[in-house]
Parts: C-alpha cells; structure tokens; sequence
C-alpha cells in the first residue's frame, strides 16, 4: 500500500515538475492533458487507499529525516488513516476536475503550461499538507499551498490588482503562520515531538493553560489559512486569480485547510473546550458576515468567495464544538458544491467576456443551458435543500449548535443559513434569468466546450448524492475521530431540520419571487446597510488607514529620520568631531617660531606649575 | 684640594669608548681624504660610511667588558648596547639613501658624511653613558651636526627646518642643563645613579624642587621625543629636510631620547614619585592624540607621517610610564620593527622626490600626487601599501607587533584604561594612513607619466626598500628571535 | 591529509601571487579555476571530515613566539567546517558570475586574497591569528568597493573600513587581557581558543571581556545600532563585493559570538542575553521596516540581511542545540540566498544601470528565467519550507522560544514584514506591465550568469530538502560546546538556566 | 653674606629673562642672545654648587656648557646669515612658509 501512497502523494509534483520545463514555451497541450492525467492517477491511488484504510489498518511511512538538531527530529513521514485519505479523495478529486476544465478554461492563455505546473505542485503541497503524519510535515504543505495560492492568484501578473491580491494573501496568511509557529513550538518544548501520535498520546498529561495556549496558537494558524475574521479579506481578493484556482484553491481545498487542522488536533480542542467555543463563535460570526457581505456583492466570484468564506464559518462551528466527523463531512460537500459553483462561474464568465458584474447579466439560461442547471443544482446543494448535499452536512451542524445548548449560535447559523439560499438564488436569478442586459454591451455568449461540463458533472453527481454517505462516512472517520454525542430528542432533531428547510426554502423563495419582478429598486443603493455591506464593513478601507499607512510611513520615517538621520548621523558625528578636532589643533602650527617656542616656554610653566600645585595621593 | 690623579688604564676600560671612537675616527679621516682628493663620488663617502658604521657595530656587537669605563662616566649596559646597535644598523640603512638616481648637492659634500658619523657618534655617547655631562655632550654633538646636515639640503624650506629646529633645540639644551643644575644642586652629583641613591636617602625631599628638576628634563626629552606640547618642530623640521633624513630623524634622535628618558624617569617612577607617572600618563596620551588627529588632517605624506611619528613616540612613551621589563622590552620592538615601516615609507617618498613640486604649490608630496597609483605602477603602490598598513598597525605586518607587545605590557600591569586609549587611537590612526591608500587605489591617476614618480630611483634604493618591505612583512617570525634578544638586553641592565 | 588546512589557506594566497603573472586577458578564467581547485579542497576536507568527532581535527600547531604563546594553530569542527566551505564556494560562485572587466587583474587577485583571509578566520584557532586574519580581511574588501563601486564608494569603503577597525581594536585589548588572565591562572602563555575554553573566568572579568568582544561582533554583524555601514558598502559595492561581505563576512561575527562569547564567557552571555536578544529583534524588526521603505532595490536586500543576521543572534544566544545549531545553519543558508540574491541584483543592474525599482516593473515579461530564479531565492529568503532558509530559521526562533515565548513572538513578525518587503520588491520589479521602455527586449540570463546561480538554486532546495550532512557534525559540536559552557559557568544561575533552556518540558 | 640661595636665585632671575626673551624677540640674533643667557644662567649655578659642594664636577659641567655654546652659536650664526643671504631678513615672522 505504500506504493499507492507515494504515487498519490508524488503523481502531482512529477507533472508539475514536467510542465515546469515547458513554462517559457508556448501553450502546449500535452502539460494540461499529462497532469490532469497524473492528477487522475493520483486519486485513483487515494481511492485505493480509502477502499484499503479500516479500523487498524492504516499506512504510516516514514521517508526520511529531514531536521534533526539537539533533541529535534523531524522525518518526512506520511499516513494515510481515516481523516487523510477523506482529504486525498476530495483533493484529488476535486484537482482532477479542476484540471481537466482548466483545459478548456485556459486555452487561450499565453502561460498555459506554466498554469498546469502551479496547479499540480499546488495539489501536491496540499497532498503533503494532509498526509503528513506531522505537525512540520503539515507546516510544508501549508506553506508551499501559500506559495502557490500567491503564484496562482497572481498569475495574471501583470495585472496590478492580481499581482496585489497575491502578496495580500501571502502576507495575511503569514500572519497566521507565526501563529501556528509559534504552537508547534510550543508542542516542541512539551512533549519533545512533532509527531501526532507522539503529541496526541502526551497532550493529557500537560498543563492545561498550555494545551490552551496550543490551541489558540494552531487556530491562528488555521485563521490566517481559512480566511477567518479578522483575517478575512484576502479570500474575496483572491478571486483577481484564474477561476479554476478559485474553485480548487480558495473554495475546495486550501482554505478548508484550517478546519483539517482543527480536526486533525481535535484531540488537543477537546480538552480545551472554552477555545473550542471560541472557535465555534467566531466561526458562527463569520458565517452571517461573510453570508451579509454576500447579499450585496455585484461581482459574481465574489459572492461565492464570501458564501465560501460563510460555509467555512460552518464548518468552524462544528469543529469547534467537537463535531469534528461532521466538520468534515461538511468539508467534502461543501467542496464537491461550491467547485462546481465557481466553475459554472467559470463557464459564465467566460461567456461574458470576462465580465464579473451580475447586474450586467441576466437571462444566459437561454444560451448556457448545461452551465444554468449545474449551477442551480449547486445553489440548491449550497442552500441545504433535501435531498442534496448541504442540506445533510449543514443541518447536521445546526443541530450540533443546538444540542450543544449554544442556542445563539445556533440562532446565527439559522439567519445564516437563510441568507445563504437567499444570495445563491439571487445569483442564479441575477445571471440566468430575468432581462438580458448583456446585450447592451454587445456581448454574444456562448456556452463552454463539452468535455468542460462533461468534466463537471460528476461534481454536480456528488453534490446530489455526497449527503446520503453520512452513515457510512460517520462510520468511517469516528474510527479516529472522537465522535459526537447527540442527545436531541428525534423530535426535536426533526423541528430543527423543518425550521431550517422552512428557512432555506423561504430564502430562496424571496429571491426568486423578487428578482423574477425586477428585483429591488435603486434606492436601497444609498441606503447606510447597504453600503456598509458593499464596502465589507469598510473592513478593507480600515486596514489600508490603520495598518497600511501607518506601516509604510512609519518605514519610511525610521528609514529617512531614524537611520540616516539619528543612526548613521551620530556615527558620522563621532568622526566629524575627530575630523574637527584636527582642524582646531593644527592651528597650534601657525609655523611662526615665536609661537612655537612660546609653547615649549607655556608647556615648562604650566608643569612647573602643576609641580608646585598638583600633589597626588599615592 | 686637587688629589693628584692616578690612573690606571685598565680600569679606564677603553674597549668601552671603542665604538665612538670608531665613528669618530671615520668623520675624521673622511674630512682628512676630502681635503686631500676633490671631486670625489658620492658613492665612495657613501660606503665608506658603511663601513665605519659596521666596524663600530662589530665593536659593539664584540664588547665583552664592565659595564662602567673611562672615569665610570660610559656606562655600556644591556641597554647602551643594544641601542647602539639598533642606532647603527638603522644608519646603515639610511645612509645608502644618499645614493638616489638624482643629485643633491649635500650629498656631494664629504662633510656631509663626517658629520653623519658624529651624529652617531653623539648618540651613542648619549645613550651609553649616565652622566649628565656626557648625555649633554652626545645630545649637542648629534643635534649640531643634525641641524648642519638639513640645512646642507639648501632648499629655502630646508633652511627654515633647521633655523627652527636649531632655535628650539637651543632652547632645549638650556632646559636639559637647568635641570641637571637642580638636580646637582639637590644631590651634588650628575650621575644618574647617584642622583637616585641621594635622592632616595632624601625620600625626595624638597620634592617641589625635585619635581622641577624633572619639569625640565621632560621639557628636554620631550623636545628630542617631540611630546606634546614640545613638539611643533616636528612637521616643519621633517618637511623642510630631505627625506631620507626625516625617515632618520623620526627613528633614531627618538630611540636615543628614549634611553635618556628611561634612565631617569623609569628610577622616579620606580621610587614611587606618582606625580611624574601621572603626569607621564597625561603626555603620553596627548601626545598619542594629539598627534593623530592632526595627522587626521593633513594634505601632505610627509608632514602626516610627521604628525603621526609623534603619535607613535608618544605610543612607545608609555612603555616608558609602566616601566617593567616587559614593556621596556616592547619599547625596542616596537622602534625596531617601527624602523623598518618606517625606513619604507620613507624611502618611498624618497623615490617619488621630484626637482618641482609638480603637484602642490606648498607640498612636495601632497595626497593627490599619489593617486591612482595602482594604475601606473602597481608594484609601488602594493609596497607603498604595505608600509602604510604596516604603520597603522595592521596585522600582520611589523608594527602590529609592537603595539600588540606595547598593549599587553599595558595589560598586564594593570594599565586597561591606556590600553584602551592606545586601541582607540590605533583605529584613529589608521584612517590617515588609509587616506593614501585610497588616493593610490581608489582614485584614478593624475598622470600616467611615470618617469615622475620615479625620477630619484635607483638600484641602492630598490635594494633599501625591498629590505624594509621583507622585513615588514615576514616580520612574524622576526618577533620571536628579536624579543628575545631585546629581553636578554634589558634583563641584564636592569630595566 | 596533514596540512590541509595550511593548504586550503594558502593556496589562494600564493595562487594571487602568481596571478600577477598571468595576463590580464585569461585572468578570469585563472581566478575562476583557482577558486574551483580551493573549493574542491574544502570538499576535500568535508568528505575526510568525521562527523562524529565534536572536537577539532585536522589541528596543526607550531608555535610562533614563545614568549607571548603566539603559535600557528589551526582546526576545523563542525562549527566551521560549513562556514569554510561556504567561503570557498560563494567565492567560486562569485568569481563566475563577475562581469567586470576594468582592471580585472587587480579585482580576482583581490578577492583570492580575501578569500584567504575569510577561511583563515574560521579555520585559526589562535586567537592572535584569528585576529590576524580577522583585520586583515578588511584591506582587499576596502579595494574592491573603492575601487569598483559606484559613485559615493570610497565614502562607503572608508566607512566600512574605519568601523569596523575602530569595532575590533577594543577585541584586541580584550584578547590581550585574556591572555593575561590565562597566563595570570595557569603561569603559561597560550592564545588558544582550546585553550581558553578550560579557563574558568569570574564573574564580572567575565562581563567586561564580553563586552570588548561583542563589540568587535556586533559591528561586524552588524547589529543595531551600529549597522549603518552595512547600507552603504552594499549600495556602493560592486556585485562580487557585496556577495562576499554579505555571503561570508558578516558571518564573521555571528561566528565569532558562538565561538568566542558563548563558551568563553557562559555567565557574561547569559547575562547579556536579554538585551542582546531586545536588540536582536529591533534589528529583525526594524531593518526589515526599513527594507520596505527602500527605493533601491540592492538595499531592500542589504536591509534584509541586517533582518535576518537579528534572527541568527536570536538563535545564537537561545543557548540551546537547537539554536545554534540553527543559526549556524542559517549563516550558510543566509550566505547562500543573500549571496544569490545580490547576484541576481548584479545580473539587472549590469542591463540597465541602475537599481532602483521604480525604473523596474514588468521584469517578468522580457525576462522570465532571471523573474523565475530571483523568486526562488526570494522564497528562500522568506523562509518557505523545503529551501534552505526556512530549516535555519525554525530551528533559531524554535530554539529562542523556550528562553522566552513572547520575545519570539515578536522576533517572528520578522517572517511577516520579510514577506511583505520582499514581495513588494518583487512585484515592484518584476509583475505588471512594463512601463518603461528600457526594460523591454532586455536580455534573459545569459550562460556565464546561469552557471553562477545554477548551483545556488539547486543547494537552495537541495539543503532545504536534506539539511542532514550539514546539521549532523554542526550539532555535534555544538552539544559539547554546550556541555562545556555550563561545565565551566560559575553562577548558579547560568548553569540552571543552560539545563532549562536544553530541556523539553518544563520551565515556562 | 652672598649665600648660594643668592647665586641661585640670580641664576634663576637670569634664566627667566632668558626664557621671555626667547619668548618675546623677533629678531633671530636676539634670540641667540637669549638663549645665550639661559645657558650662561645655568653656569652661574653650576658654579655656584660646585663651590658649595665643593664638587668639580658642576664646575666641568660649566666648562663643558660654554663649549657647547660656544660651537651652538657658531652653528647658529652659520644659519642666520644662510637666511640673510636668501631673503635678507632676521626677522623671526619670514620663517612662515611652513605651517598647518
């Protein structure tokens, strides 16, 4: 079986490596059909392992050391378990499609094979970050996600705003990488491993205000990857990169990163369960504000990034309240919706020219029929509409929050999850349906090559039929995972789920019925909510006066004032002084030999005057 | 009143006066040979120079008497000989730069070489002997015929140098004997060591009256060691001369001055007088700074190598103040391995001597005649490098030597806070020795003529500075025999 | 195997002798091989190198002056043995990637003399030697910058020279009065480093000789305050000079605070090492602010270096294996990338003449291999895993965070404004349109360029994948110094807080 | 009585004006004088001394001074007329060229 994981593991940077040796060659096909095809192999060596990986039968290589100093060691070791190989199925998978449909996506572009080489090396990161079996195994893959989260947004580069997006998200999500540094050093000095096995078997018996610590330093880091608040922004910049990367990148995969590690640690969150509800609130927090933002947004990208942004709100929930199976669960069909949503978004924008805004859109269901219906069905799995996906993995969270007894954040979810089939629907509406403002800008659409949605329809299957696995996936997962007790009376359990169709349904309902009449008027534009919401809560505005300027002029005061000015100047004072002090004393050489002798005569009586004057005690 | 005086010759220890007498005899017989032949080579008196200096030297070297002789006023301690040999071999190294490939016209002369050897003559009498008369005698004897002989370089600067060097000089003597004065006054004697056993007897009282005795010889000594604020000849006397005599100049009038100093002030201080060691400790790191920094400033090579040789005596002056054997010891090898940088740069400044002062209107060798070198001969410019790093102290060329010997002296013997300032002067220091470095390397050259440079060269001159260079340079393994030899010098005299 | 060390110092030495010889149309090639052959004995030395030897080998001994206990003494460990081969290595590297041709002679017999001077300094292990070679390293790089600098050189070269003199003559005395104590203690003379190691110092004789050595240390470094220079020689500097002083010579004094301060003086370095650690995050902070705000892009880079070195002497003074062992690592990551780094700005600045950004933008459309490389190397310099920045780096803050959580805390914004400076700079430089003519059509990399940074590419992730054969025998070493130090610490104090900071658990 | 405090006070009185004639004369024969006078100052106490110590050697001391004088002013006015000739002055203030 270790066969298998390496393939899995190494298929993707082969073919990333190999595209790499084209990059400065023109558009060659054969890089997108070579990785897309190792990509492919990739998971059908993950779905080997999944069928192979049971109760006690789990993979655990270890490859080789990689540091080892003082009493650190660390090797480059992979396991696949229960958890992992649930992440290598959904990354590859998802990286199968997404290549496959970047064929089609990016044909036109001058750098396509440099694309399919960043594409892969990011499936393999992402690879390393889930099977690393630990915590700097999983720091690698965090890493080098960021690095090619920032080579893929940017990779438009000469575009100033993709170029800026990228080095936002870069540096956003370093910040939350100290934070998980700074947790795994703290791991380091307790337990003296990186190991997961290793740290999971001690953590009971460390300090509990250091387990605490641990856990609020790891969710930074998982803030920072998933994009939560307040280190939300660069997720809906993101979206200036290629679509197929937002829908692998910044929907599937590397966001979710964040609740991976939550759950992957969830031995560690479940013994702090105040972090835990921390985490939990934060993550409801996020899922109305990001749902809010959503409601509002023109641009079409974005308002799936901020619906992406609530979903992993969701997820936070869940893991933070110790449902970790069910964090994941939702992860997986969040991902399976939410990459078809972006990649009917793809086909969309494509037929527009690249035109993102939704207002300018309408009535394409006519001439991208196939995308039309994707794309609902996703809106549907999204809004959590029985029988699709969403609808088992979220309710599962509600009712998490209300078992739990946290009846507010349950509350949130529940706004949330109205405002969640509202913005889709308005979407679908604003795009699909309703009077065809494209043509005033004299944009013909056409609708995406075949093998693109033939490539999409197994998401669209999934997205059907991912949820009614749950059994099967509780099963599987809780073999590692600790799982989560409920103790709702069925009744109850089925109020909840009715209240919150009833929800979704009457979201989707008011969408529907407002913009089939031409939707809201101009007015509510200049309304404050309204503004407040289309500026992000002037989120982004305030961190470009509060940190952006301040940090740059603070720069460049220590730079100009500081170090040329006080640093380097007082140096250069020292030695002007001495300098000086020459000029001053070489006037003593006035050459006149009067003078001169004068200062012998000076020197013998100022001595013969210190002879008489000056005694020193010993 | 008068006893009738008996003298025994052997007891008069002749041998002792052996090497002066030679050195004397040799002034004599090449005035002798001048009156008789006209139109003699330079080269001739040159050499004949060169052996006179190497007799006397093999005289010394051969000395195996007393310490005492001739009336007990020689005094040929460790310390007398090796001076005179340091003294002697420094002259013959020196007196070869006579034979530049341009005339000067006191080189032709022939009194130029007799006075040459009563000059060495006059040091050594001055360094062998404790009596105050004889140091008296030996210092006029060499400082006479140093004043003739810059004044023999006949250039109207030259004139100057050595009508103020003389003035001064005079002023100097008159110090050197009124303190002889006070201190035979106090002791009735005008042997050193004498003075210090009455004065110890005394317990040094009146010491006000001591003290002044003292003030006077350190304005003496401070003259011939060019200590602050007796000095100022310095620059002017070191431009006005030629450089060969400047280069001599700054070695061997010091080393002489030197001795003197140690004999009696290193007795003062030994005995416990803390207001000359206080005193000594402010000259020394004046002179040390003083001279520093106004080299720091200066357009000139020669009047900054000035400046700067009166910042390395005062250096070399406070091994002086700490008085041990080990820094004694470090005094001579700081000046030996000085000498040879020294002779170097010298030497150097020799061969770039030019009839016109091309460059400056004021300066015969200001900075930016040597720029940029490297480009035209970069031999030169290494070797010019070389002795410039090697005066700065770089290791690991021959002054670093001294000074790391110089400064763990300070060290060891409780004197930190003047090791500092010895170290923070070094740093000071090397910025204007740099100064030329980068004029020759860093700039670019003003003129790629270079007959200019070296119009004065020769084959005597390439043969001096590839010495001095080697010297300089492998002087690391040169420090191990030298010390030696030094200690065991000063060990035997008592130092 | 006898005098290899005497050999891999003077053969550079000797060979720029001969180079005299050579004419000056086949020069380059005659300093590239002499730099190849001295690197391949440095290789040379490695394989016959016993990783599990903590002592020093190779040590040869011959006493110069006896009576001061000078003596030629030399030894490599597994502190230095990297530090050497680094220095043959970048100057190999270097001499391939020069483009100068004005009085190349004078340049490659130069830099084979500072090359000298550099291995001299790791591989002396007198003291008086060390200096030796310590003052003497300063003379060709004060050529090379005056000389081959730009405009305000010789103000940069004269700068750079004078502090850095002024820094060291204070060590010298320091070094003096050690050797005073050592003679004073055992009634013989020795300037040794294996010597002095044994030599149990009181306490405050402790604090005072730290103090004269840091000195020297820090303005090599250089550390804040007393960076300023650093700007300036880099700004100035020609491309090779500022490869060699940022590859190798800075590492001059992180290398002589783990050599000398750490185990001469534990108590004075544990004692010290609050402030010291205060002042090693300013710099990372600090400099790298600074950084951002630069116009000129090889100053963006000097900037970072000054960044990162705070972060070596974090991890220096963690005390702990892992700290040093981390911050000698990342001297030779640090070498490597910053060395890279000033090459690839050389690369540029010999297109357009000139190296401020905003004549820049769009870099990556009219050179994409020169864009590809200069992005490794900068994610090399941000510390991305799997490049060699990144394992020196976490192992210093990884080591730094047991002596206190918080400080390392505020040490590690440092990976964040490193990423911030570094990618403005790249996408200043590089991303965009082009928008100044200039830069269009500007020719990719040529071969001579490729074959210089090829091998720093490939090391940069080659160590970053399989740092082992370089950690093995520097942790080796620096677990018996450790050993030592709290053998030979006289407080109480010291010696607990060495145990803390090397053990897992525990304490805070 | 003329005691020995007397002779040395005169000679100290003498070797003063001698240091403020040094001091104060421009013209270099006059400086000659002055420096003339310190040393003869000095022999009157030397002489002074010896004859209370009833001592020879401060007396040969005297001697030896007067010849060096002697050869120093011979030297001396050998430059003086070196410096008429070339720029027909003795005044102290044309012996500026050098300076600084």
């Amino acid at each position: 079986m270790e066969k298998y994981l390496y393939i899995a593991l190494f298929a993707p940077i082969v073919g990333s490596l190999i595209a790499a040796l084209f990059a400065q060659s023109p558009k060659n096909l054969f890089t997108g059909i070579f990785t897309s095809a190792l990509i492919f192999v990739s998971f059908i060596s993950s779905m080997i392992l999944l069928n192979y990986v049971d109760m006690d039968k789990i993979v655990h290589v270890e490859m080789m050391d990689w540091i080892s100093a003082g009493n650190l060691s660390v090797p480059f070791g992979f396991v696949v378990d229960q958890v992992s190989v649930i992440m290598m199925v959904t990354v590859t998978l998802v990286s199968t499609i997404v290549h496959i449909y970047s064929i089609g996506y990016m044909e036109h572009d001058e750098s396509f094979n440099r694309f399919f080489s960043y594409l892969s090396a990011f499936v393999f990161s992402m690879m390393i970050l889930v099977m690393s079996d630990n915590f700097i195994g999983l720091f690698i893959g965090w890493e080098g996600v960021g690095l090619c989260s920032w080579l893929l947004i940017g990779f438009w580069y000469k575009k100033h705003s993709a170029s800026w997006a990228a080095n936002e998200a870069f540096i956003m999500n370093r910040i939350g990488d100290l934070g998980m540094l700074m947790g795994i050093f703290l791991i380091y000095w307790n337990i003296g491993s990186f190991q997961y096995d290793v740290v999971f078997a001690n953590i009971v018996n460390l300090d509990p205000s250091e387990v605490t610590w641990i856990g609020i330093f790891l969710f930074i880091g998982a803030m920072g990857k998933s994009a939560q608040f307040p280190l939300h922004t660069w997720l809906a910049d993101a979206m200036e990169g290629p679509t197929p990367v937002s829908a692998l990148i910044h929907a599937a995969t590397m966001v979710t990163a964040g609740v991976y590690l939550i759950v992957r640690a969830g031995e560690i969150y479940i013994l702090i369960p105040e972090v835990g509800m921390f985490i939990a609130s934060l993550g409801a927090f996020v899922a109305v504000f990001a749902a809010s933002m959503a409601l509002v947004n023109k641009d079409l990208k974005r308002i799936i990034a901020y619906s992406t942004l609530s979903q992993l709100g969701y997820m936070f929930v869940a893991a933070g309240l110790g449902a970790y199976w069910i964090a994941l669960f939702h992860l997986m069909t969040h991902a399976f919706f939410k990459s078809l949503l972006f990649l009917g978004a793809g086909n969309v924008m494509h037929a527009m020219d690249g035109n993102l805004d939704i207002k300018r859109m309408g009535g394409l269901y006519k001439a991208m029929r196939p995308t039309a219906i994707l794309m609902s069905i996703a809106s549907v799995a999204l809004a959590g509409i029985y029988p699709l996906a969403g609808f088992f993995s979220k309710d599962k969270i509600l009712e998490v929050a209300f078992n739990n007894g946290s009846y507010l954040l349950w509350g949130a979810l529940f706004v949330g999850a109205g405002l969640t089939a509202f913005y889709s629907f308005r979407l679908v509406m604003l795009v699909f349906f309703g009077e065809k403002i494209y043509e005033k800008d004299g944009i013909h659409p056409h609708e995406a090559h075949p093998f693109v949605i033939y490539a999409l329809t197994p998401l669209a299957l999934l997205a059907i039929v991912a949820g009614f696995f749950e059994h099967s996936f509780h099963e599987f997962t809780t073999q590692l995972l600790s799982d989560y007790e409920f103790t709702l009376d069925h009744s109850v359990g089925a109020m909840l789920i009715f209240a919150t169709s009833a929800m979704a349904l009457s979201g989707i309902a008011y969408a529907v019925y407002k913009y089939k009449r031409g939707g809201f008027s101009e007015n509510i534009e200049n309304w404050g909510v309204y503004k407040l919401l289309s500026n992000q809560y002037y989120i982004p505005k305030l961190y470009e006066v509060a940190i952006m300027k301040p940090f740059t002029a603070l720069s460049r005061f220590a730079w100009l004032n500081i170090d040329n000015k006080i640093v380097d100047a007082s140096v250069d004072l020292i030695a002007k002084t001495i300098y000086g002090g020459g000029e001053k004393a070489r006037k003593m050489q006035s050459g006149n030999l009067s003078s001169m002798l004068r200062w012998m005569v000076v020197g013998i009586v100022v001595l013969l005057a210190l002879a008489i004057f000056y005694r020193p005690t010993v | 009143m008068l006893e009738p005086i008996n003298i025994d010759l052997a007891a008069l220890n002749i041998t002792s006066l052996l090497p002066m007498a030679i050195t004397i005899f040799g002034a004599l017989s090449i005035i002798c040979i001048d009156l008789m032949t006209k139109n003699l080579s330079k080269s001739l008196y040159t050499v004949l120079t060169i052996l006179f200096i190497l007799l006397s030297l093999g005289a010394v070297l051969g000395y195996h008497g007393d310490s005492r002789g001739f009336f007990d006023v020689v005094l040929v301690d460790g310390i007398a000989l090796m001076t005179q040999i340091i003294i002697l071999v420094t002259s013959a190294l020196f007196v070869p730069l006579a034979l530049g490939g341009r005339r000067f016209q006191e080189f032709a002369m022939a009194e130029f070489y007799a006075l040459f050897l009563f000059m060495i003559a006059g040091f050594q009498f001055m360094v062998s002997s404790d009596n105050l008369i004889l140091i008296f005698i030996g210092l006029e004897t060499a400082s006479l015929s140093l004043y003739t002989m810059i004044a023999m370089h006949n250039r109207a600067k030259a004139h100057e140098a050595a009508i103020k060097y003389f003035t001064m000089g005079a002023l100097a003597a008159g110090f050197f004997v009124m303190s002889s004065l006070i201190f035979y006054a106090l002791t009735g004697s005008i042997e050193i060591h004498q003075i210090a056993e009455v004065l110890q007897t005394k317990n040094f009282e009146p010491l006000v009256a001591v003290l002044a005795g003292t003030v006077f010889m350190l304005g003496a000594l401070g003259f011939k060691l060019s200590m602050v604020p007796f000095h100022t000849w310095t620059p002017d006397v070191y431009e006005g001369s030629s450089s060969a005599l400047a280069g001599y100049m700054s070695v061997v009038p010091k080393i002489a001055g030197f001795v003197v100093a140690m004999r009696l002030f290193e007795m003062l201080i030994g005995s416990g007088v803390v207001w000359l060691e206080n005193i000594l400790y402010i000259c020394v790191v004046l002179t040390m700074t003083f001279g520093n920094i106004v080299a720091l400033v200066q357009e000139d090579v020669k009047r900054m190598l000035a400046f700067s040789s009166i910042a390395h005596a005062g250096f070399v002056m406070s091994a002086v103040l700490i008085g041990t054997t080990e820094a004694n010891s470090g005094l001579f090898l700081y000046w030996v391995l000085f000498m040879f940088a020294n002779l170097g740069a010298f030497t150097m400044l020799w061969v770039t001597r030019h009839r016109k002062n091309l460059w400056d209107e004021r300066y015969q060798h200001p900075f930016s005649k040597f720029s940029g070198m490297i480009k035209i001969m970069p031999v030169n410019a290494v070797i010019m490098g070389v002795f410039m790093f090697a005066l700065a102290g770089m290791p690991p060329f021959s002054v670093f030597w001294g000074k790391l010997y110089l400064m763990s002296a300070a060290v060891n013997n409780g004197f930190i806070v003047l090791a500092i300032i010895m170290a923070l002067n070094s740093a000071m220091a090397v910025y204007y020795y740099m100064k030329l470095i980068v004029y020759m390397f860093l700039k670019e050259p003003v003129s790629n003529d270079e007959s200019i440079y070296t119009s004065n060269t020769s084959t005597t001159l390439k043969v001096i500075i590839g010495i001095a260079v080697l010297v300089t340079s492998i002087s690391v393994v040169m420090v191990e025999p030298l010390l030696k030899m030094i200690t065991n010098y000063v060990t035997l005299s008592g130092f | 195997m006898d005098h290899i060390l005497s050999l891999i110092i003077f053969f550079p030495l000797v060979a720029g002798i001969f180079g005299f010889l050579v004419n000056k149309d086949s020069i380059r090639v005659y300093g590239i091989t002499v730099a190849a052959l001295e690197f391949f004995l440095t290789l040379a030395l490695w394989v016959s190198f016993d990783g599990n030897i903590a002592g020093f080998q190779f040590v040869e001994h011959v006493t110069v002056i006896s009576h001061f206990g000078m003596s030629y003494h030399l030894g490599v460990d597994g502190i230095s043995l990297f530090l050497v081969i680094l220095s043959t290595f970048m100057t190999m590297v270097a001499l391939i990637g020069l483009s100068i041709k004005k009085d190349a002679k004078n340049l490659i017999i130069s830099v084979l003399y500072l090359e000298m001077t550099m291995v001299g300094v790791f591989l002396s292990l007198d003291v008086i030697l060390f200096y030796l070679f310590w003052e003497f390293s300063l003379v060709p790089m004060l050529y090379i910058i005056g000389a081959w600098g730009s405009d305000k050189r010789i103000y940069a070269a004269i700068k750079f020279f004078l502090y850095t003199f002024a820094g060291s003559v204070l060590m010298l005395v320091g070094i003096l009065y050690m050797g005073y104590l050592y003679h004073a203690t055992t009634g013989v003379w020795s300037f040794s480093i294996p010597d002095w190691q044994l030599l149990v110092l009181p306490f405050n004789t402790q604090l005072w000789l730290f103090g004269a050595f840091f000195l020297a240390f820090a303005i090599k470094v250089p550390m804040f305050p007393f960076h300023t220079w650093l700007p300036y020689a880099h700004g100035q500097a020609p491309t090779i000079g500022s490869v060699i002083l940022a590859a190798v010579l800075l590492k001059m004094g992180t290398y002589g605070m783990v050599r000398f301060l750490l185990p001469l003086f534990p108590d004075a370095t544990i004692y010290f090492l609050m402030p010291i650690a205060i002042v090693a995050i300013i710099m990372v902070i600090y400099a790298a602010m600074v950084a951002y705000a630069q116009e000129d892009m090889k100053q963006v880079i000097a900037y970072s270096s000054i960044s990162h070195m705070g972060i070596i002497i974090l991890g220096t003074f963690a005390i702990n294996a892992e700290g040093i062992t981390g911050s000698i690592f990342l001297m030779i990551s640090h070498g490597i990338v910053s060395g890279g780094l000033f090459m690839l700005v050389g690369c540029i600045y010999d297109r357009r003449h000139t190296k401020n950004m905003s004549e820049f933008g769009g870099l990556a459309i009219s050179m994409p291999t020169f864009a590809t490389i200069y992005g490794i190397m900068l994610m090399a310099s941000v510390g991305l895993p799997l490049t060699i920045g990144f394992v020196g780096e976490f192992l210093s803050l990884i080591g730094f965070y047991k002596v206190s959580w918080i400080m390392t805390l505020i040490a590690g914004t440092g990976i964040i404004l490193g990423a911030i400076y570094m990618l403005t700079l790249y996408k200043r430089s590089f991303f965009g349109e082009i928008t100044n003519e200039k830069n269009r059509g500007l020719k990719d990399l040529n071969g001579r360029e490729l074959v210089a940074l090829v091998p720093l590419v490939a090391l940069v992730v080659i160590l970053g994948i399989y740092p082992k054969p370089i950690l093995t025998p520097i942790d080796a070493s620096v677990k018996k110094m450790i050993v030592l130090m709290e053998k030979k610490a006289v407080t109480q104090k010291a010696k607990d807080f060495i145990i803390k900071v090397n053990t897992i658990k525990g304490g805070e | 009585m003329i005691t020995l405090t007397h002779y040395l006070v005169l000679s100290a009185i003498l070797f003063s004006i001698g240091l403020v004639g040094v001091m104060k004369r421009k013209n270099l024969l006059m400086l000659f004088f002055s420096t003339e006078i310190l040393l003869n100052a000095v022999n009157i106490g030397f002489a002074a001394v010896s004859h209370y110590y009833n001592d020879l050697s401060g007396q040969m001391f005297a001697f030896f001074i007067i010849a060096v004088a002697a050869s120093e002013i011979a030297v001396g006015l050998g430059l003086l007329v070196l410096w008429y000739k070339k720029t027909g002055s003795v005044d102290l203030d044309s012996l500026q060229t050098m300076k600084g």
